[in-house]
């Protein structure tokens, strides 16, 4: 029933042998302790050169873009990328050219405002190793990491293009006899996730959509978040279905007041969708993009110096006006 | 194309026949852009209880304005369930998602799609695009696809650069060969130009209707592979002037996309 | 690498096909339709002789009492069971006789309350045909069948009884060659689930843990809803995090205050374990186990009368005033 | 056995010697009864942040009493997350949960379990027992797995009527040729006679420590097959007057399992 199994030739950038993640989450610690540091700090604790990154968020959509400059900023070098739906986040990285080899569901785009050009010379040099995947398919992969299976199988890529340059294997059901797309686990070595609240032990809460960060923050091996605000833990119980990822997940909690900026983050601001189109003309020739990463990014001490140069409070405030959702309570 | 008529413009034209294709009390995965303002309108003329899912994992949202993201506020106003993507996928893939709609890069005749790369180097493209996104996916699983296309010869070649999202592959039961859920597959296909079915045996494209004012030939001459054309051959229903009012003033009053 | 895959003898008491329930998916009306009905009406309606059924919560905790004495009611006859921990929800419909199939992971006992002796004489009389599981891969089933595959990965139940006696099957992971159990996706023809809150249309939402029922609630071809109190869709629309169906998954919405009677109500109420252990005294021998589902279930009209009869009001107010979860605000 | 001292009981003594088990800043997903009186007293006393998890969603809870089901509203009291049973057990499957209690009907000198039915014929048993449940699952998936049980010949049985929840299977190996995690399996066994691990080579039964007043032979004279014994024998610590009092006072102050 059906053709023969195809082989698919694209390259696993990271290891699916869930007993090496096994043993690696049997030592990490599970300590109550104050993770909260500065944003430098945790990117220089818990990112490394070579390191394979996942970021949170949809892209432009509650986003850890303070940790993203602070990448770039502290010129990390041959990452490997998760690329699940990364849009401002890739465009960032591919700017500072932090990474070697991508595992691509989207990327280069920035959905209706365009292809970021830069991100695509850069993708088109022949610089970049890349898998290809879908959206569905990369975000099993953080599931099956977090269920702690090797695979999960999948019912989409198969017969095209897509599969043929993934890394997924074709099976056959045990059951039923159908063909099947074998989805290998994927656990980063580490994960960036910006949240609504957090406390400092690193118990954070998500309101509204989870996307893949669920997922992700379980696949794992480190995990930075960042958040719009502090609580206490008391606050935390106080709503226990909004917590997305338990302390003992969480490496490093840095307090960034509108951290998603310029991306959306939901029940707090809108998007900024000038500084964003700005952005996109900074790409079009690699002078005119070194002189606004300077300005926005390397020149800049932090990301709160970053926030005074694009408006400050006022600009903020704007954002917030412009965001439809509101809380109830 | 040269004469298009003066009451609404393609882009209206467009949003509207996408909205005539969705029955009310089904399920639909929406991204931005014309097929959101498609189910807007949709919405709020014959599909009041049409129900949309985003699939970065908004479910059932109360949509007041298009968003600019699949993820964004305006994807989550007043929904029913605030889920993720894995969620919505996953309802995608047991069967229980009617309608999605994809757009393309380069389509061939079967209605498979490129939205990943021109040219043959694989790792060295002459010009990257996006990828799959949730595309492929979408395509594999929901009962009926939509396409909205500009209909030009690039676009609709007949051999993709890469295929990137599964139309009906290389023809009738290729997909239930490479082992995707039977009975799915592009359902129709909206251009600038025409709507397009796929012929029941072969699974190739076949124009249904042509849009007011389009020959055969303009077809023809924007289509990089033979077409073929439904007999007898309809012309694509115009815009009412209710659709077009409620478009203007409700759906997309900043001109977003209509106004282009 | 490991001995030779094991071969499984269990009994798969349902189809693990996809694509049927693709189509039975792709046919089911999601039309926004006022489904409030009686538990009667409900029972008459969605639950046929014969059919496989899931029961939502925790055996004790969260279920559907009113649909489960109504099945006795019926009498209805030859039914499947998921014994996803089944513990008094098992106990009613073995006293009532209903089932003749039961996939086991927790059956015939009450947890700390000890073991049901009806229940267990009818599993040890051999008129029932079982499979064995686990909490786990019982509930992977229902993911398995929720996700639209027609199995999952799993590295638990291998080498043991459990296993041989499982419908499970042993495959070797295309990545690692590690051994892995395929569990087969079970879509139950019918699941009742008991919740917080529902509006008519069947939007359902839960208050604190959610046990398997998400995944159930997906996997089923029909879904009973009972529910604490019936809300407008507005206020489910406030709190979008809390729902664990939509509307179109819903068949039916009962209005059944206390309905997890005698089983606790997290936020609402506690457990009736007075009454509880009243049924473990009645199960003793079938004459006094007659003699008292005639009293409690039979000869009463319907739920609210059952609760009458178990004190009432009076009684309820003092199993509020035993619940120890408040909501906040 | 029957010169029980009087200071303490045989249940809180297995309470006591249960929660020197459990290491602080660990987790470990918890049943009801001594299981979880263990993790309560252990976290008023030397683990005050063990992370508590049950089976059917709740994580890290504040616990304030016993509860009655794994599920029930004392479970959840004051939760970090209320999860699902597929996130607990996925949680355990990750390699993520340190510890998990079980109990027994039966048990062999490999640690392996049977909580499902006595008697041979499978379809008609003697008598059914619940089944795994979750037992099973966290047997075979949780780093350190704790056995409490009483200490009796049938019991403690050479051969299994069923072989529910694995222990080491069939000795050093066998665990990791069946496909379960590796470094995983029972780490001690707490009877009501003696506290017993497992000889690192062969991976059967061996009592490390005898209860006060306890003897090799009340263990031989109640266990169904060889047991083995380390050298030097140890004496099972008595509980402190402090552990009593917490547990009496604070833990289960209904005396619903200590008092019996």
């Amino acid at each position: 029933m059906g053709d023969p199994l195809t082989i698919s030739q694209g390259e696993l950038f990271s290891n699916p042998d869930v007993d090496a993640a096994r043993k690696f989450f049997k030592t990490k610690s599970r300590a109550l302790t104050n993770k909260l540091m500065s944003v430098s700090d945790a990117v220089k604790h818990f990112i490394h050169d070579g390191d394979y990154l996942a970021s949170g968020g949809f892209g432009g959509v509650r986003i850890s873009t303070a940790i993203l400059h602070e990448i770039v900023r502290q010129r990390k070098k041959n990452l490997g990328l998760s690329g699940h739906t990364a849009t401002h986040d890739f465009q960032i990285l591919a700017a500072g050219k932090c990474f070697d080899r991508c595992d691509i569901a989207y990327v280069v785009g920035l959905e209706m405002r365009g292809l970021a050009p830069n991100a695509r010379r850069l993708m088109e040099s022949g610089a970049v190793r890349v898998t290809e995947w879908s959206n569905a398919t990369l975000g099993w992969r953080y599931k099956a990491a977090a269920m702690g299976v090797p695979f999960l199988p999948a019912r989409s890529i198969l017969g095209t293009d897509t599969f043929k340059h993934s890394a997924a294997k074709e099976i056959v059901c045990p059951f039923t006899g159908q063909k099947l797309a074998a989805i290998p686990a994927l656990f980063p070595d580490v994960a960036i996730m910006h949240v609504h609240r957090a406390d400092v032990y690193g118990n954070a809460q998500v309101d509204g959509i989870g996307i893949a960060d669920y997922d992700m923050a379980r696949a794992s091996k480190r995990l930075i978040v960042t958040t719009e605000r502090i609580v206490s833990t008391d606050e935390i119980r106080r709503d226990p279905s909004k917590t997305i990822a338990p302390y003992w997940l969480t490496d490093a909690v840095c307090h960034v007041l509108y951290g998603s900026y310029p991306g959306n983050m939901p029940y707090e601001y809108y998007s900024d969708e000038a500084h964003l189109a700005e952005w996109m003309d900074a790409e079009k020739d690699e002078a005119t993009l070194d002189a606004f990463l300077r300005k926005n990014i390397l020149d800049v001490k932090n990301f709160e110096a970053y926030l005074a140069l694009r408006g400050g409070e006022a600009r903020m405030a704007e954002l917030r006006a412009l965001e439809p959702l509101k809380r109830e309570s | 194309m040269s004469n298009e008529p003066k009451r609404y413009n393609l882009m209206e034209l467009m949003v509207c026949v996408a909205a005539h294709q969705l029955e009310d009390g089904k399920t639909a995965v929406i991204g931005t852009g014309i097929p959101l303002a498609a189910a807007m309108l949709a919405k709020k003329t014959t599909a009041p209880n049409l129900i949309v899912l985003f699939e970065a994992g908004s479910i059932a949202p109360q949509l007041i304005r298009l968003p600019i993201s699949v993820a964004d506020s305006y994807t989550q106003t007043g929904c029913l369930i605030h889920a993720s993507m894995d969620e919505v996928m996953e309802a995608c893939q047991r069967g229980t998602v009617d309608y999605t709609f994809l757009g393309c890069a380069q389509i061939d005749p079967y209605g498979n799609i490129n939205t990943s790369l021109i040219g043959a180097d694989y790792q060295k493209p002459k010009a990257r695009l996006p990828g799959s996104g949730g595309a492929n996916d979408l395509a594999s699983f929901c009962w009926r696809t939509l396409v909205i296309t500009p209909h030009d010869k690039r676009r609709f070649a007949p051999r993709l650069d890469f295929l990137t999202t599964p139309g009906y592959l290389t023809g009738l039961g290729a997909r239930e060969r490479a082992g995707l859920p039977p009975g799915t597959g592009p359902y129709k296909v909206i251009t600038t130009l025409a709507v397009i079915g796929f012929h029941p045996d072969t699974k190739r494209m076949q124009v249904e209707s042509l849009h007011p004012g389009i020959t055969r030939d303009d077809v023809r001459a924007n289509t990089g592979f033979e077409i073929l054309f439904a007999d007898p051959l309809a012309t694509t229903p115009e815009p009412t002037d209710e659709e077009l009012q409620i478009l203007r003033e409700e759906v997309d009053p900043q001109r977003l996309l209509i106004g282009k």
